[in-house]
């Protein structure tokens, strides 16, 4: 296994820790009626998001789903700009014209979020044509759910990416719910990594749980994208440690089920596999976990003093200005 | 509650939607419901709760939970019409009519016709619409495009009681129909409810009844100005004649509660008495369903306007995420009673 | 192998002499300037359709493309009733609404032709959930060109079969070309079937120009689906020995891989097989021939008698009568 | 030819596109075309040949042959655009639109807004639309649909003129354009020629030059009805107002090239002179563009008009395949004719 250099390794824990501590943040400025909207949390799920982004440059990009923040935060929006947005205020990162569902900022490579479940995957092999038609060598990191891959869209960009051998990585966060629907409920497969056979890519599974593993997994695909080799299929498992949306409860999970992935939260999956191997001293993570405390305050600080946006605005920004 | 027209209760909207599917589905055993998340144990009943409950009485083959898979539901929703089942398809908002666009459009909609009229396709779309601070991409009203349709059929309840005697017109119909029904309408309760709701509840009979296609109602009578409006709108314009009525100025209020076919005899009437006519529309303005009412009428009533017909529509933009900008982007009861103003100008 | 009845090895090359010649005769119908629209023929691929329908009762559906001809006729539509709708006149399949690119007639279960590519295929798996539905033991078997497995369609309506083991056989007719467009350029696949695993059901590959492999292999697919074992993926390798429409010259094709191909002419396939394992004589084959071409002249005669729509009648059936 | 323009040579609108797009192509490299059976050596150039023989210039990796993929084809074209190219992305029938309409509705006209207008999509999606006895799936005129949708814009070439010049006009834009095309007015020779095609030619300047959005233009002035009409409407308008001429009656025919932006000023003065209005549209008449004139229209020029605006545009039915009940289904220059005479009898 690779052993990414300290830096790297501290990074991932701090990015994990700023997605973890934004959402339950929100859900509780949600929760209390101070933040509009409706609501994807990502928690419990950050290692996908952080695994994938560590291999990416900043020149590189990612698409994103119905659930943003996360995906956003790993590759380098600010949690102020985040924040902002969910506030539906001037400084978000889509100036309010987005909110939740849209989040992204492309100056980062974060294309703004494609709420529409598997709408983001032939955007992606359109950046990946567009990477390569532009003589770079940029990758672009598709995130989608288990839902997506039932949709025709998935079906079209996999198929085209794979043809054309262009330079994307379709990462798939099985978290084994689509909304409510099991995913046994959606698909006929063990795994759904099995699909990449069908578009004649490579496909493989990884433990989503664990950002040392996802970083390798996408770090080999990433390398084969650069190289012109073409797309992979990147199944990471992963769950849910929250509701699907706003308030829901979860009605239709196994409570013993929630328990056993409560074990395998990311965050104490990496702090066990960061202290047992003495890379990280448990002050230290506990120092990273405080300043992220600080800069959560500092953003919703931030976005509760931005300017609110005019009711007019709403007319800007129709179509791009020249 | 007991009037001339029997025994009552009142309910909601999703509550009426709910015991009209359980009714026709009770009545017919070719009705069955498909769409995603609709019958999982423990979870929503569709994305606003209409068919909560239902999978209980008629198992998981008659509410039936699909993949996420928007062309797939309406594909076979159109092979299931065709040979025998009446399907009600439930898509979670009416945005994502966009993914089974070919499906409605190209198939639904044209296989009758492209058969000589050998075949016919009794299916249902129910499609919540209406913006409510999710953004762009889940606040759409998209009912417009499907009066550009040829061969589907549109209703747009806005009461309990319309609700439920449309729904049971729909599934009876051999055509295909689009069934839009405002998220903020539904009065859903618990953990789905929305804020900013207006949750109208009606009296609904116990004794089984169904509504006409094609049939407006007058929601108030008037003499000075003609409001036509759907949906959420029907409240915005009620809410507006209410004030208006302080400044002595009698609207009208017409809730057409199907786009097709359309009431136009209603609406001509009623202009032919007022000599202006509003119509108030959630959808975007350009090539919306107020331009199509506001060209029919100029026709057929040209000689008694006394004043344009306006149009108050979301302006032509995408739906804003930002609660104030979605404020302005939503018609009020300002705009409509400007415009109610504006049309009185004309003597 | 299995070897069907006589009756059945008639039935099937006199259905395949009608298609061939209808096409033939339609084709120059059309070059004259007899026939509106625009037309796509079957011919060299009549293995397939007649293969496949062999297997089908008459309460069985199929669903069929933008090249219909002949699976309309293999189901059982008339030749007269085909050949009037390409007439547009009243006496056609569909009245003369649907055209070319319509045929069919639900009445002996051939659901008028969907010409958007892909768009059968979910509406296959709708006719599949409501045979099943309502108890029946019906099968529904879904022909599509190998251009149709990248539509999003495709993808969907497959997934949902397979997931709900619905009676269906989807049957790929595999020429090699969607439209100009040759196999490699659309597929990274040696085998189109090799999709089928994408959905956890079986998929196989046969000749497509082998009328009773096609029968064969159909019909394992048809028991499968009727004892509710769900469906099938069959590739059927073919090829057009015709343009793709009108007068398309097809210049995109290799002039000996069309020899080829030429050689191998379904009806010779099945001529040569027949009269060597001496089930059939050359005498009896030619009078099949020639009788089949008089029933094409009755069909066009038929055609041309029959009434013309009156143009406003164009205003009619928009919605079912009630 | 030779004019105070310049040089001119006569050319059809195929030949125009083409050209348009292939100066674009040589000034801009992130100019590319993609689309089904476009560039495939000894094939067609796209269904009605307007690439033929352009890979020969630009490669195969410039006019990028796809798998039947509408739905990535679109999806891929809104990637390229938000990331620095320019696609030019084409759709073999306008009818399948409907096969993409989630990219296009949802994703394409959406992503400039959501961002805040932080990014761009300077797409071009080449539809050709019409009815030519190919039925219901492959005539549709889907042009009013795109109209509403806030963030396309939309052009509707009837000359190779313009056609050239809308096009490198659509290309250059930093917004998605729809771009229709007549399949009657190409021009197209040879193997892919049509049947009953109008196929105009025009002047065409060798010099360069492009065409604003938004700006129509009055193909023939006329003082007592004015007729608005697009693509193969235009001309149909043309030989309905010659042949009025005789009967002593003037129509103003105007061709407004756009859709989105529309032309509205040119229309408005047009009625104040006029007071009369036909709109000639082969869209399904509900819900269609000729009612988006009408209600824009009666409003803006209410004093002025002597007569109801007609809408003369095909009936709400799908397309029919029969030759005759096609011809009936088209407007025709007698319904134009008889449009005319009956705005003519307000006075
Ligand atoms: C095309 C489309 N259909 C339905 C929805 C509604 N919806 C939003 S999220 C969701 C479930 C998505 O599940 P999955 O892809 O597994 O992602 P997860 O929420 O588990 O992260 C659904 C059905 C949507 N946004 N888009
Ligand atoms: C959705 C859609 N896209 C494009 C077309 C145009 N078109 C008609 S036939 C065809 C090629 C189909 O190829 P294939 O599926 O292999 O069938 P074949 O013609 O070879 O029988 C195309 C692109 C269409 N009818 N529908
Ligand atoms: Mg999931
Ligand atoms: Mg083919």
């Amino acid at each position: 296994m690779i052993r990414p250099p300290r830096e790297s390794l501290v990074r991932m824990y701090q990015r994990m820790q700023q997605i973890r501590q934004l959402e339950e943040k929100v859900y509780y400025l949600f929760l209390q009626g101070d933040m509009p909207g409706t609501l994807h949390l990502y928690i419990g799920m950050e290692a996908c998001a952080v695994g994938v982004c560590e291999n990416l440059r900043h020149e590189d990009y990612i698409t994103s789903t119905h659930r943003p923040h996360g995906h956003a935060i790993a590759k380098g929006v600010s949690l102020k700009a985040v924040m902002a947005e969910l506030f539906g205020k001037s400084v978000g990162c889509c100036g309010g014209y987005g909110g939740s569902m849209h989040v992204g900022d492309l100056a980062v490579g974060s294309v703004p979020a494609i709420a529409i479940v598997g709408g983001g995957v032939p955007v992606a092999t359109g950046i990946g044509l567009s990477c390569k038609m532009r003589k770079t060598d940029n990758v672009v990191c598709c995130f989608f759910g288990d839902g997506a891959v039932n949709e025709g869209a998935f079906h079209e960009g996999l198929n085209m990416a794979a043809l054309w051998d262009l330079p994307v990585v379709f990462v798939c966060e099985n978290n084994l719910y689509a909304a409510s629907t099991p995913i046994a409920q959606a698909v006929k497969l063990a795994h759904l990594s099995e699909r990449a056979g069908a578009y004649g890519i490579p496909g493989v599974t990884v433990d989503g749980n664990d950002v040392l593993a996802v970083y390798e997994v996408v770090g080999q695909a990433v390398e084969r994208a650069r190289r012109g080799e073409g797309p992979t299929f990147v199944e990471c498992n992963t769950y849910r440690l929250c509701g699907h949306s706003r308030s829901d409860t979860c009605g239709y999970r196994d409570r013993e089920e929630e328990a056993e992935w409560k074990k395998r939260d990311p965050l104490l999956v990496m702090e066990e596999n960061l202290t047992e191997a003495k890379l990280i001293t448990p002050d230290e993570l506990l120092g990273i976990k405080e300043a992220v405390a600080r800069e959560i305050d500092e953003a919703v600080q931030f976005a509760r003093a931005g300017q609110t946006p005019k009711p007019e605005d709403c007319m800007q920004h129709v179509c791009a200005e020249e | 509650m007991s009037t001339e027209k029997g025994e009552t209760r009142r309910m909601t909207i999703a509550e009426a939607l709910r015991e009209a599917i359980r009714e026709e589905m009770r009545r017919d055993d070719r009705v069955f419901c498909l769409g995603e998340d609709i019958g999982i144990e423990g979870g929503f009943g569709g994305a606003f709760t209409v068919t909560l409950g239902l999978s209980e009485e008629f198992g998981h083959e008659r509410i039936l939970d699909t993949p996420i898979s928007e062309a797939g539901i309406a594909g076979a929703a159109v092979g299931a019409a065709l040979t025998g089942m009446r399907p009600i398809a439930d898509v979670q908002y009416a945005d994502f009519l966009f993914c089974m666009m070919d499906q409605l459009v190209n198939q639904a909609a044209k296989m009758t016709y492209m058969s000589g009229g050998k075949v016919k396709v009794p299916l249902v779309m129910r499609a919540p619409c209406g913006a409510t601070t999710r953004g762009a991409q889940h606040g759409q009203s998209p009912e417009s495009f499907f009066i550009h349709v040829p061969g589907l059929k549109v209703a747009c309840p806005s009461t309990a009681y319309d609700a439920k005697g449309l729904l049971k017109t729909a599934i009876r119909d051999d055509a295909p129909v689009l069934f839009f029904e405002h998220k903020l309408l539904y009065g859903s309760k618990g953990m789905r409810a929305e804020k900013d709701a207006v949750s109208p509840t009606s009296e609904v009979p116990t004794e089984e009844y169904t509504l006409p296609f094609g049939k407006g109602v007058v929601r108030r009578e008037g003499k000075d100005v003609t409001i036509v409006a759907k949906l959420l709108m029907v409240y915005k314009a009620l809410a507006a004649a209410t004030r208006l009525e302080d400044e002595g100025v009698s609207c009208e209020v017409i809730d057409p509660r199907t786009l097709v076919p359309f009431d136009t005899e209603m609406v001509v009437d009623s202009v032919r008495k007022t000599g202006r006519l509003i119509i108030v529309d959630e959808c975007n303005r350009t090539g919306g369903w107020a331009g199509e009412v506001a060209a029919e009428i100029q026709e057929k009533a040209f000689g008694y306007l006394e004043a344009p017909i306006l149009r108050i529509t979301a302006p032509d933009t995408p739906v804003p995420f930002s609660p104030v900008m979605e404020k302005f982007y939503v018609p009020d009861e300002d705009r409509i009673t400007d415009a109610v103003r504006e049309v009185l100008r004309w003597r």
